[in-house]
């Protein structure tokens, strides 16, 4: 090799870091940095939805957004809105999430074992995360819908029920409704991200386990789940954080509706922001939002972030 | 504790026969050391034994029951790995732990089994590490302390010294056997370290090409091998091949003809060798048994060219040149001052020689041998 | 054993469900697996059949009741109907160009930084990566205005590009922004899963960082890289909210917008609804046919694992 | 932030000058241009009407019209979006005559210029809806208000040989129409409720606001409140009113499982057109009247064109071209969309295509249809969507309800400054 | 082909100083081994030098070069790992292949090195195998196979034959020294394997807690140890150490009273012993320097009691009780027929003997012995 492309190839190496990281940042800092300093600065703003006259009113917006300004309906001093969407976001987010980890923790499982054509139930099981969301919306608002929707045909012609149930006029139904359907939407990424994950646990380590005496569970909780935190935790954080912004289902399906029994954080956004015209408490919205995701987040590195080694 | 039985065991892996009907019995409260060439189908043994191998074919016991079915974890067993196996998230302690925790142990049994062992070991200051901060010995020694805080019905030990200092394993050594002393726990052991296999093993299984070659105690074993390639396995350096041509000499006395030179064949072994008069016939001699002869000519003595002096310490291994143009070694007094080029005159302890057939490669001399042990 | 097996003895022996050649436990346990996966495949096929039956009725047929499951009168008139007026070979054009295009530089681009916030202990690696994962947790709708201004105005390129306004590049630079954190980010814990020992032995066969990576690593790191690109891909394929405001019309418009479109303001209609949703669902379905191996050696071609 | 509208004033004159003199004497720096770009709400095929006129235009001026589709659901953002950044993008539109109100206050809209002799078409109330401050902001193309229609097989079946005419008679002959399948009555809901309480809040005399924009709907409100309370005690219609979309009531009017249903879209067209329906049983009256009158509610959908535009010439004629007579009658013909106007219904070709009593009934509708142009529209119909929704499942008391619907859109206003 | 040097190395973990300040020289073209107890830094002193590792302190050169700031691949090194490290997703030909392509071998020449590897170490059949599809001597023999086939500047072995039988692993080592001799690449390589470091070193360290205690010939420091370490950790079984106090007996010669008996000590050692009358002083001995002596009372010549036999093959080791109380090892012909219980005598044999301070464990007479050496 000639001493120029190696000094060449020294230089190169030595600029690794640089190199592969550098590009990333500045992509990400590029397109990054003016839209969140922009949201920063719209939260601290008051924009009059009529004629757009802006004024600056420091954290009145979260002020707002967040806590009563006297009246009736509070709960320790919070906006009812809050303390209800919030509630509806948990309930929304925590039900679709951890059941939809549950069964794809699951499945993934079932597909990492020897079987033959687990190729097909591969594809078969990913499908429903490729169809677009508004159609997948669409589907479900289809499937429940309150006279022609599969799950009544199902439930009255079995015999099941005698008549048929408007799932979106209650509220819990709805919000029902809107878990399952984020829970077929989603379960597949799960799947997909703690299948990768399982390929890095070694198998010697189940040798040693069962010869340690472990049962199927042990071996699951001492040797799979330490090499599986990391997926756990790309999969737990990206779902969480998904499902907390996620508009589509909501929007298609139900709109927040009925009343505002199904409105979460996503659809209050998107409705203060863009239908209200209201961008300064739509991005003091999203500062909160942000908050809360960093804390949740913070969390779940706490209990699954480290690396098996 | 338990006795293992394995009957005509077989073990496929798509393409390649890693156990080919193997048949052994190893008793209960023994050490069953299992010898033999790299690749020879060892460690596929021991899994097999562990329930970590299914077997293509035949029946593995343990106690009285046919345990092919059962999962490793329902066979209590204890293994200690070629590789180690660590659980590289657990420290030291948490992998030693961690079988004991399976078993129910009480915590007190568990935190006295763990530091009593980690002192046998002397790895009682790594106690906190992770296994990714050890060097491979230590590595070595917590896979080893991981089975033996155990107290199973068998042991498992796929060369658990491989990695140590010649001191250090002395001292497992002993301590293995103080262990088996007091527990008496059933012990299958792989090694590759012949002094340990026939410091340790109350019987030896040498293994070759997925079969038992031979089974028996050590020393038996080492002094009476069955075929040329127990024979040459066993010992290092390994014993010397010498063909010949079986003859009788005029005196009507069986001698070998090497070529240039004679080999006396001693009286007792005229009924086994007799029907080879005029065939090829093979002796064997071991290096240790071979020594310089410096006084004259006697029988059995040849005379041979220094080749190679090569010092290991509590020995000198000599390479000479027989006049017949073969190489042999001879393992010699390390005070020895013979030089390379020196002319020197090897004697072949007759008590130690074994004759072979060239063609199946079965000892002709292995029963009397045996027999000769038996009535002594 | 006789030659001659019936089908099932045959099928039984592909699936590895004979008991001779396994431990009954396993035999046991890919029989439950079998079961399990079958009835969940089933479960979350049905709403996908229903829709797909719904579309094949013939438009009155759709509100009959009682429902039928099965397809009694299947017409393919609603398919007709809709393709006449759709131009869905240009919308599964720029999802397929805008998803696979931001795939590539997501993983590219993820692999190779998450490859050194893995193995390397830099100045700020911890910080960086904290804002990298960071930057992902603002809510995009929030972000709905500032993209629109950056793409129909881009700083420092707009002399060159113009307005990126309905265009696919605005598309991609949008959804590489969204899915690039989460890439770095999964291959930053995937290749914390494989052992550093390999990066060693590599550098002993005289690889550079970038050889050791590019041809020991990379290779190894092929679950990751396939979760990674399918979590990229599918993310693109299915935006909507920025797909909308970034696009207006069929050059850059992608599927979610034209399923959308069958959902008009004050009524929907059923069938054809059910038929352009399949329409838009085909390219994805057969694109996971067809990736289906790459997907799936992709998923399990692990390093540590066989 | 009272600038806001004087803004909007001084805008158009200062900057649009130009254009809007350009339109006026046919001569100016902007010359026409040959094409322009049309955000269409959903797909064109939805509107084939819109297509054929599109077509027309094309032919008739030479300018080519690009039109873009976007989802019904998301135009208003779209458009919201695309003008806070002041984006030339769009040209023209159509949408809702309930959007102009917060766009022209933004200064988002160019006045049309379409002239007396064109907008003395439409009728008063229409005109008076697309009229802000003296300027027209939106070209009315099509209507959309309410059509009572009726399964006259089924009343014939129950034996109720007219239809209801006033609320009481709603309730009472609902008794007769009712069977186990089918329900008496029926209106739209889901995420239309707010349009529907208007509706009825309109016949029963009432009004969101009165003039000087102060919420006053809590009395009038009231009186729709027992109304429909009755209605559902007494079972008169369906069970979860709340998922009868648009899509959902006209699905079951057309199945046979309701008797009698008001709805906003053409649904008397497709009725006439699916299977086992046809003339004799399809049968329309107007609506039923209420305290005050039988009006329903408006909700008229026409052209603006963007104050951003660079071909506003071009817009502006687009948008007077697609609501001329004879666009009108292509759009009913083709589509079956209520004409913007009567004298539409009088012609010919749309009197052979439909039977008299039903162009009788929208034509009716059409001049007697109210809406209002309200600010913070989104927000103030959502204030109001958040509390009858409940009340009207009964969930929640209906006097409590809308005075707090009241209060909180009061306050809205308060902030926004308006009141 | 470079000469390697090491100056005051110093590298620390987090809390552990792994190598604790090692100077070494290793000349071009010789082969050193290193040898030491488990955990004392072999392994971490190769990563050094390969590069794996940053020194916490001091200075490597490879060649003239200081290379502490150079990568790995830049030091044209080749290594064994003891964990072996095969790239598990490439076959055995592709993992010995990698290195070559990564220097730009021309095609014809790697097949023709990947083929003669493998013949060498007899894994041709293996070839087209993963890496998890082999035993473990396997897996080690393709690890030390993709460093043979390189050509580079210094070879670093890290136990590269302990997972061999001992048949394989004498052929492997005088492959190895084979290849030494052909190619005379600087090689170091860390062994525990006492045969394998006395045969193959030119010069061997023999390294305890991170330093290094002694370094030379084989030979040399096994017969002349620089201190009771290097003398008790070579030798198996290690060195027999025997406490006394140095005294005078009546005739004036000096002698070790060792409790109930005295030992003679040879005439040669009176300049360096004089100095320690009176004094503690330990006496060191070979097992293998002591032999049974049945004809009659000579100098330092010792009963005992056997306590244990231990055949082991080439030799039987007993552990024999002095009178003294103190036990010992010996390492005797294995015709013996002693057995245990049986009264013996033991000669130590007056050449190798030892004498070491007890309180630093430094040799009394090491100066003295290699100046013997030398002369002789
Ligand atoms: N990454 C690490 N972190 C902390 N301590 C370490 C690390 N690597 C090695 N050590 C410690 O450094 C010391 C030297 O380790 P090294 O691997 O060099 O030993 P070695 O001489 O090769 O031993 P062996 O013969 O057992 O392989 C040991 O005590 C070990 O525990
Ligand atoms: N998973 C596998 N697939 C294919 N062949 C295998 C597999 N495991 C082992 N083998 C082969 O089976 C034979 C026996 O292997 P085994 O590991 O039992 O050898 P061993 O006696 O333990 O050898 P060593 O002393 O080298 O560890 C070897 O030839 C090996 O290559
Ligand atoms: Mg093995
Ligand atoms: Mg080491």
């Amino acid at each position: 090799m000639s001493t120029e492309k190696q000094s060449l190839r020294r230089k190169l190496d030595r600029l690794f870091v640089p190199l592969t990281v550098g590009p990333t940042m500045l992509w990400i800092a590029g397109i990054i940095v003016y839209p969140t300093l922009k949201l920063l600065w719209s939260s601290v703003f008051w924009t009059n939805p009529i004629d757009g006259q802006k004024e600056f009113v420091g954290l009145r917006n979260f002020e707002r957004l967040i806590f009563a300004e006297g009246g009736s309906g509070t709960v320790f001093g919070l906006a009812p809105d809050f303390v209800s969407i919030t509630w509806h976001t948990f309930v929304y987010v925590g039900l679709s999430v951890s059941i939809s980890f549950a069964l794809g923790l699951g499945i993934a499982l079932l597909l990492d074992k020897d079987l033959k054509g687990r190729g097909w139930f591969r594809t078969a099981v990913i499908v429903p995360w490729i169809l677009p969301y508004v159609m997948s919306g669409l589907m479900w608002r289809w499937m429940f819908n309150s006279e022609y929707g599969a799950i009544n045909g199902i439930l009255t012609q079995s015999g099941l029920l005698s008549s048929k149930i408007a799932f979106f006029s209650d509220g819990t139904l709805a919000m029902m409704a809107l878990v399952i359907a984020d829970i077929w939407v989603f379960t597949p990424f799960i799947i997909i991200i703690l299948l990768a994950g399982l390929q890095n646990v070694p198998e010697q380590l189940y040798d040693a386990a069962e010869v340690d005496g472990a049962g199927k569970v042990s071996r699951f909780v001492n040797v799979t789940y330490p090499f599986l935190k990391p997926s756990i935790l790309v999969a737990l954080t990206i779902r969480i954080i998904f499902d907390i912004r996620a508009l589509d289902l909501v929007w298609v399906m139900t709109q927040g509706g009925p009343g505002k029994s199904t409105e979460v954080w996503a659809s209050w956004l998107y409705r203060t922001a863009q239908v209200f015209n209201r961008p300064g408490e739509g991005a003091a919205l999203g500062v909160v939002l942000l908050a809360v995701t960093f804390l949740i987040v913070a969390v779940l590195y706490r209990v699954f972030g480290e690396s098996p080694y | 504790m338990a006795h293992v039985e394995l009957n005509d065991l077989v073990k496929e892996f798509d393409d390649v026969t890693a156990v080919d009907g193997i048949s052994l019995d190893i008793p209960d409260e023994s050490f069953t050391v299992f010898v033999g060439p790299s690749g020879c189908g060892k460690t596929t043994t021991l899994r097999l034994i562990a329930g970590l191998e299914r077997a293509t074919d035949g029946e593995i016991r343990i106690g009285d029951e046919v345990v092919n079915d059962r999962r490793a974890y329902e066979r209590d067993i204890a293994m200690v790995f070629q590789n180690y196996a660590l659980y590289p998230h657990k420290t030291v302690r948490e992998n030693m732990r961690f079988g004991l925790e399976q078993h129910d142990t009480p915590e007190d049994v568990i935190t006295e089994r763990v530091t009593e062992a980690a002192e046998l070991l002397q790895i009682q200051d790594l106690l906190e590490r992770k296994p990714s901060e050890l060097s491979g010995g230590q590595q070595q020694r917590v896979a080893l302390g991981r089975a033996i805080v155990r107290d199973p019905a068998v042991f498992l030990m796929d060369e658990p010294l491989s990695n140590l200092d010649a001191k250090l394993r002395v001292q497992m050594r002993a301590e293995l056997n103080k262990l088996h002393e007091e527990l008496s726990t059933t012990t299958v052991y792989v090694t590759h370290d012949q002094v340990e296999a026939m410091t340790l093993a109350d019987q030896i299984a040498v293994m070759d090409d997925g079969q038992i070659q031979q089974v028996g105690a050590p020393t038996h074993v080492y002094s009476n091998p069955r075929n040329m390639f127990v024979a040459g396995f066993l010992g290092s350096p390994s014993m010397n091949f010498i063909e010949g041509t079986l003859e009788r000499d005029s005196a009507g006395k069986l001698q070998l003809d090497i070529g240039t030179e004679t080999h006396d064949v001693p009286d007792e072994f005229d009924d086994e060798l007799e029907s080879y008069l005029g065939d090829e016939v093979v002796l064997g001699i071991r290096p240790e048994n071979i020594s310089l002869n410096q006084d004259g000519i006697a029988a059995n003595v040849h005379p041979a060219t220094v080749q190679v002096v090569e010092p290991q310490g509590e020995k000198t291994v000599l390479e000479v040149g027989l006049d017949t143009g073969q190489t042999i070694k001879a393992a010699v007094d390390p005070d020895t001052t013979v030089q390379m080029g020196d002319s020197v005159n090897l004697r072949f302890d007759r008590d130690s020689l074994q004759y072979f057939d060239p063609q199946t490669g079965e000892s002709l001399t292995y029963e009397s041998k045996s027999e000769q042990k038996l009535t002594a | 054993m006789s030659t001659k097996q019936s089908t099932l003895g045959q099928l039984i022996a592909a699936l590895g469900l004979d008991t001779e050649n396994e431990w009954s436990h396993v035999v046991r346990e890919r029989l439950v697996a079998y079961a399990l996966l079958g009835l969940y495949v089933f479960v979350i096929w049905f709403p996908i059949y229903f829709i797909f039956i719904t579309s094949i009725k013939p438009t009155s047929a759709v509100l009959d009741i009682p429902i039928s499951f099965l397809p009694t009168q299947p017409t393919v008139s609603n398919y007709v109907e809709i393709f006449q007026n759709r131009p869905f070979e240009l919308y599964t054009l720029n999802s397929l160009i805008v998803a696979s295009t931001t795939t590539v530089i997501c993983v590219t681009l993820g692999t190779v930084t998450g490859y050194s916030f893995s193995r390397y202990d830099f100045v700020g690696n911890k910080t960086l990566l904290l804002s990298i994962v960071g930057a992902r947790m603002i809510p995009p709708i929030a972000l709905i205005v500032p993209f629109f201004s950056i793409m129909s105005n881009p700083p420092l390129i707009g002399g060159l590009t113009g307005s990126l306004y309905d265009t696919r590049i605005a598309l991609i630079l949008t959804y590489t922004f969204f899915n690039l954190p989460f890439a770095v980010w999964i291959m930053k814990n995937y290749f914390d899963g494989v052992p550093e020992s390999l990066d060693e032995q590599a550098r002993i066969d005289g690889c550079s960082r970038w050889e050791g990576f590019v041809k020991i690593i990379l290779p190894m790191a092929k679950p990751g890289i396939a979760a990674t690109a399918i979590l990229a891909f599918i993310f693109s394929w299915n935006e909507f909210v920025f797909a909308l405001v970034l696009t207006s019309s069929e050059q850059a418009q992608t599927l979610p917008i034209a399923v959308s479109l069958f959902v008009a303001d004050d009524f929907v209609d059923w069938a054809h609804l059910a038929a352009g949703g399949m329409i838009a669902a085909l390219p994805g379905i057969l694109f996971g046919l067809f990736f289906q191996q790459y997907i799936v050696s992709g998923l399990t071609q692990g390093a540590v694992k066989e | 932030g009272g600038n806001g509208s004087s803004d909007g004033g001084s805008g158009s004159d200062g900057s649009d000058g130009s254009d809007g003199s350009g339109e006026t004497t046919g001569t100016g720096t902007e010359s026409m241009a040959d094409s322009i770009v049309f955000y269409n709400a959903g797909s064109l095929k939805y509107d084939p009407g819109t297509e054929a006129n599109i077509e027309r235009f094309e032919e008739e001026t030479g300018i080519s019209v690009e039109v873009n589709e976007v989802p019904w659901n998301n135009l208003k953002t779209s458009l919201t979006t695309i003008w806070r950044n002041e984006d030339a993008t769009v040209d023209a539109f159509n949408g809702p005559t309930w959007w102009l109100a917060d766009f022209v206050a933004s200064d988002w809209l160019e006045p049309l210029e379409l002239g007396d002799s064109h907008m003395s078409n439409f009728p008063t109330n229409l005109q008076d809806l697309v009229t802000l401050d003296g300027k027209t902001y939106m070209a009315p193309e099509f209507g959309k208000w309410g059509t009572f229609l009726y399964d006259q097989t089924h009343f014939e079946a129950q034996g109720v040989s007219e239809p209801p005419s006033t609320w009481d008679e709603v309730v009472s002959k609902g008794q007769q129409l009712k069977t186990e399948d089918t329900s008496p009555f029926a209106f739209t809901w889901a995420n239309k409720d707010v349009f529907t309480f208007k509706q009825f809040l309109y016949q029963a005399g009432g009004q969101l606001f009165n003039d000087s924009n102060e919420p006053v709907f809590v009395d009038a409100g009231m009186d729709v409140m027992d109304f429909f309370t009755e209605l559902r005690e007494q079972d008169l219609i369906p069970d979860g009113i709340s998922s009868m979309g648009e899509g959902g009531t006209g699905d079951t009017f057309i199945a046979g499982q309701l008797a009698s249903v008001e709805s906003w879209t053409p649904l008397g067209a497709r009725a006439l057109d699916a299977d086992s329906w046809g003339k004799d049983r399809l049968a329309s009256a107007k609506p039923p009247k209420g305290p005050d009158s039988r009006a329903t509610f408006q909700d008229t959908n026409g052209i603006s064109v963007s104050a951003f535009s660079e071909k506003k010439r071009a817009a502006k004629k687009f948008a007077k071209f697609m609501t001329t007579p004879e666009s009108s009658k292509t759009n009913m013909k083709v589509e079956g969309n209520p004409a913007v106007i009567p004298s539409v219904y009088d012609s010919e070709a749309i009197q052979s295509q439909y039977p008299s009593w039903l162009l009788e009934d929208m034509k009716f509708n059409l001049e007697h249809a109210k809406s209002e142009t309200y600010l913070a529209q989104p927000q103030v119909d959502d204030y109001l969507s958040e509390q009858i929704t409940p009340a009207l499942l009964g969930d929640k008391d209906p006097q409590q309800a809308l005075q707090t619907a009241q209060n909180n859109i009061e306050s809205l206003y308060q902030d926004i400054g308006l009141l």
